[in-house]
Formats: structure tokens, C-alpha cells, sequence
């Protein structure tokens, strides 16, 4: 009898790309709890294995290890774009170790206008946009799978540091509230390219 | 866009935050109000040589240099008054940069990390069974609605709003205010100079007229900036309104 | 330490497509031997999970388990059936009006990444890939000929305003090369600071 646990390794592997606990949970018929702990088990079974589960934002994907890297690349045969622009890092940073934020809060950590750097990572697809659900008229960026693949972490909670990072800068978000200056800086731009 | 690639080069730095915590780490200094006076003035040297940036960039520098140069006047003149507000934008421009700090070495860490080991997703399948599916959605209209809805939410260059101009000359009047009051506060704590410890009566001097003509010179700047407002213009992503209309 | 067993279990995930022992062989630098028992190894650890080793003619490949085949026929099949996304009616029409466009000319059109979108219209049937002439690393995506019978037209020139919209694809399409040329100059003012 297959149980939860090799269903979701069969879907993911017939998939080939993310698939969201949502589409998870409909497919299989049972809660997103039940999901979840069958994940969980799931990962614990590809330990030390030669295929890794990666999260990300209630997604979930099969990849090969991180492990094996470089081995799989001499198979590889499209060329892989390692290049990332000084502005591309700094807005990178931001992305992963907040884990989900709006341009006006990058452009305030930067100093700069990310726009032009936003719409190049997005080509690139190592980050998403959607819809803020706290606010319908701003976007929220996060990072894609590609980009957790070209960091070689299943989860963003991997990345050095995280949550004592994403803690501290968390608070100190607080303080973006403080300088509305920037945010209707950004607003006002808004308003005046819909008329 | 050929000359605007080549002044980013020159420039050599992404917006101010970066080019003040280089100027900090290269003394070995802390973040605090007593680096950001000693770096103030190198700080506005090389906004000397920004003429050509972008208005919108030359603005974040600017916003910039507004704060500072209030760091460097009280330092000059401990006797001068700050306002509330302007000490708040003090401790604000102090937060803003520790925060920078903390992700630009983050983002040194990303550059080491980045491609070193990946996780792969498998190559697409060969095997795939292609059966032609088509969806009632597919129409010659439907399709060319499509493109041209796609075409026009492409971002456009758009004028800077004029808010943007208005935030620069609100810092141009503050700077002339900001000169004014060095200049009476000069002449009124006249006593304090005269107890000179390591530097001399005339040094200090010197130094605040040196610190004056450098104001003048970011003055000029500025109008500089605003200037070239009417003939720059910036990208600007089409909001989300628009596209949701698209999409009905 | 990753050992051999994971190593085959990666490949062929990687390569999506059955494998030969030869092959393996020279990949991993072993012999036959070496190979077999390994693959025999992870054919032990496959068991009761929900990906399956198939081995046929010593050519190897994973595959879903057998057991979750009709599951797996479902979720085809609702898949295929479902409605096209916005993302991929957009990316259709991109292909159908510039006949003959990379990833990369349609990423940026878009200002998004599209390759799970080119995937799912490639499986549908309703656009052909071929090799780039130009570069043989990349693809170039055109309209299917039962795309375009269904759309009621023998040519894409007779899609309405064809030569107009084509246009002004074409001219998008060339910001790519402004954004690669900006990218490569952030690039060189990195190396330029980090001397």
C-alpha cells in the first residue's frame, strides 16, 4: 500500500516543478496538515540520498543534491550565468533574508531606486513578485526556487545566519514605518502613471 | 543608455549608502555621528564629480549629504541648535546605514555562495507524449489582445513626479538656511574660539570657510540637478491597477 | 560522503531519460560491476517509495512507481485539460507574433521568467522548439502547424495586425540587448571596486 509520503515523491517527481501544498492537499484529498507531516517524513527518507525536497513559500520541488554539484554540471549541457552585479547582491540579500518585501522597504535599505534591478532579477527568474496581501496596490518580492538552486539550500532557513538575521532586520523594518517620506515618494509615482 | 553605463563606472558607487560605508570602513571607524563628521567632507568632494548621474540618483545622494552636513556643522560648532527633527534625521541616516552594513556583507557571503553548489532540477523530458491540446481561450483576437496588452505594460520611461523636484529644493533652501546660521553662529560664539587646544584660532577658521565654500559647492550641484530634471527621465514600473484591467 | 548508489540516483534524475550502463560507467569512472551492484543497491532503497527504477536492455532511468500509474494518468489528464494560465495565453501570443523567439526575448517581454510556461505549451502541442542556429545552447520557439490550423490561419501573417504588433515586438525584443549591456557594465564596476 503507498502511503502519503511516496505519493507526494511520486507527484513531484511526474511534476517537475514546484507544486504548492494547496495543489498538494487537493490532489491527494487529505489536509494541508497531513501534507506537511508527510513531507516531513519525506525529507527525512531522501537524507543522504542523491535527491534533495526544497521549500519554498509552501512550494515544494525534487532537485539533486547540493552535494553532488559539480559532478552533475560536467553533465550540464546550457551554460550557467554565475555573474550577479554589485546592485544585484545587495538587492539579493534583502530578498532571501527577508523572505518576502516590498520594493519601498529594498529602495530604503539600498538608498537607491531598485526598479531597473528588480525587473532584471525577475527576468532572470531568481525572484518572484506578487500581489502584497496587506496592501493590493504594491508587490512583494521573493526569492524563487532557482534562486535557493543557485545557493544550494533546500529552504531559505538554511542560508547562514537566517533567523538571527531575519529577526534583527525585522525590527529594524520598524523604523521604515517612521519615514513615510520615501514610501510617499513612491506612492505619489504610482498615482501620477495611472492618470 | 551608452553614456549613462559609462557614469555609473566613473562613479563607481551604487547610491550613497555604499559610498559612505566605504569611506567609514576605509578609516576602520564605527558607525556613529563622530565618523559621519570626519567623512563628511570627502563625502562631498565626490558628489562634486556626480554631475551626470541621473537626477533620481543624484537626488539619493543628495537627501544624503543634507543629513550629513548637519553631522559636520554641529561638529564644527558644538553651540549650534539642532532642531528635533533634525536630530532625528541623524539617528535615522545612523540606523539606515547599520542596516546597509549588515546586508552588503550578507550579500558579499551571497557572491561566494551563489553557483558554488546547486541543486539541480531535472532536464526537461524528451519522452513527454505531445498531444495537441488546444484551449477555447486561443483566438486571433484574444492572441493579439494579448500582445499588445503585454507590449504596453512594459515599463516606460516616464518624467520624474514632481514631488522628486520638490524634496531637492526643499534641501537647496535648507542648505542656504544651513549656511546662514554657521555664518551668524560664527560670528556670535566668537569667544569659544579663542580656547584653541591642538589647533590654532585661524586653523578652525579655516576650516569652517573651507566647510562653507564646500556647502556653496553642493549648492551649485544641486541647481545642477534640478536643471537637468526637465530633460532625464526615469524607469517606472507600470502599476498593479493597470495590469488587473488587463487581465479582465 | 556521497557514494555511488546516490550518484546513479541523481543522473538519473538529472537526465530525465534512460541511461546506459556504458554510460554510467564512464560517467562515474567504474566498472560495469561497480555499477550494478550499486544500481542494485538503490533499487533495494526504491522500494515501497513513490520513484521506481526501470531497467531495460542495461539502459537505466527513475520513473513513478507502478503502483500510483492510474494516479499519476489522473493527474495528467486533469493537467491537460485545465484552462491555459494568463502566463501562458501571454507567452503564446509573444510566440505567435515574432515568429521565431529565444527564452531570453520572451523572459524579458515579460519581465518574468517562462520556462515552466514554454514547457507546458510545448506539452500541449502548441509550440515547436528547434535548435537556435545561431547558438546552438538555445532554443528558438515558433507556433505549431496545429496551432495554427486551429487559429483558422495558413501563415502567422495572417493574424490580425501582424506586421504592426510585429513590429513593435521586434523593437522590444532589442531593450534585451541595452539590459545585457548594462548588466556586463555593473559587472566590470564590480571587479573595478573589489581590486
Amino acid at each position: 500500500m503507498h502511503n502519503l509520503e511516496s505519493k507526494i515523491e511520486a507527484i513531484l517527481f511526474f511534476k517537475s516543478e514546484p507544486v504548492s501544498l494547496k495543489k498538494l492537499g487537493e490532489v491527494l484529498k487529505v489536509s494541508p496538515g497531513e501534507v506537511l507531516s508527510a513531507i516531513s517524513n519525506l525529507k527525512t527518507s531522501l537524507e543522504n540520498r542523491g535527491i534533495v525536497l526544497i521549500e519554498n513559500n509552501n512550494e515544494f520541488a525534487l532537485g539533486t543534491s547540493p552535494d553532488l554539484s559539480s559532478f552533475i554540471e560536467e553533465l550540464q549541457k546550457e551554460e550557467l550565468n554565475r555573474d550577479l552585479s554589485k546592485a544585484s547582491l545587495e538587492t539579493l540579500s534583502i530578498i532571501l533574508y527577508k523572505n518576502g518585501v516590498s520594493r519601498s522597504e529594498i529602495d530604503y535599505i539600498r538608498g537607491v531606486n531598485s526598479s531597473f534591478t528588480l525587473r532584471a532579477l525577475s527576468i532572470r527568474g531568481l525572484i518572484e513578485k506578487t500581489i502584497d496581501p496587506k496592501d493590493s496596490r504594491r508587490y512583494i518580492y521573493k526569492p524563487s526556487f532557482e534562486l535557493l538552486s543557485y545557493m544550494g539550500v533546500k529552504s531559505v532557513e538554511e542560508l547562514p545566519d537566517y533567523f538571527e538575521v531575519n529577526a534583527s532586520v525585522e525590527v529594524a523594518a520598524k523604523g521604515l514605518e517612521d519615514l513615510s517620506a520615501v514610501e510617499s515618494g513612491e506612492n505619489s509615482n504610482v498615482d501620477s502613471s495611472t492618470k | 543608455m551608452e553614456s549613462d553605463i559609462y557614469q555609473i563606472k566613473v562613479a563607481g558607487f551604487e547610491g550613497p549608502f555604499n559610498l559612505l560605508l566605504n569611506l567609514i570602513e576605509k578609516r576602520k571607524l564605527f558607525i556613529n555621528d563622530v565618523s559621519l563628521s570626519q567623512v563628511t567632507e570627502e563625502y562631498l568632494a565626490y558628489m562634486q564629480k556626480l554631475g551626470g548621474l541621473k537626477p533620481s540618483e543624484v537626488s539619493s545622494f543628495v537627501l544624503v549629504a543634507a543629513t550629513l552636513l548637519l553631522i559636520k556643522s554641529k561638529s564644527l560648532l558644538p553651540t549650534l541648535d539642532l532642531t528635533l527633527e533634525e536630530e532625528g534625521d541623524i539617528k535615522n541616516l545612523e540606523e539606515r546605514l547599520r542596516l546597509f552594513e549588515t546586508f552588503s556583507k550578507l550579500a558579499e557571503n551571497i557572491k561566494k555562495d551563489f553557483g558554488r553548489n546547486i541543486i539541480f532540477a531535472p532536464l526537461e523530458r524528451k519522452s513527454d507524449v505531445v498531444v495537441f491540446l488546444p484551449d477555447s481561450q486561443i483566438s486571433k483576437e484574444s492572441m493579439m489582445t494579448f500582445a499588445r496588452n503585454l507590449l504596453d505594460s512594459m515599463p516606460k520611461k516616464v518624467f520624474l513626479p514632481e514631488v522628486e523636484v520638490k524634496k531637492v529644493i526643499s534641501i537647496e533652501e535648507m542648505i542656504d538656511r544651513l549656511g546662514e546660521r554657521i555664518q551668524n553662529a560664527l560670528k556670535m560664539s566668537f569667544k569659544e574660539f579663542s580656547g584653541g587646544k591642538a589647533v590654532t584660532k585661524e586653523e578652525r577658521i579655516n576650516t569652517i570657510v573651507g566647510f562653507l565654500a564646500m556647502l556653496e559647492m553642493v549648492r551649485n550641484g544641486i541647481i545642477d540637478a534640478i536643471q537637468e530634471e526637465n530633460s532625464e527621465d526615469i524607469i517606472i514600473e507600470k502599476t498593479i491597477s493597470t495590469n488587473r484591467e488587463s487581465n479582465a
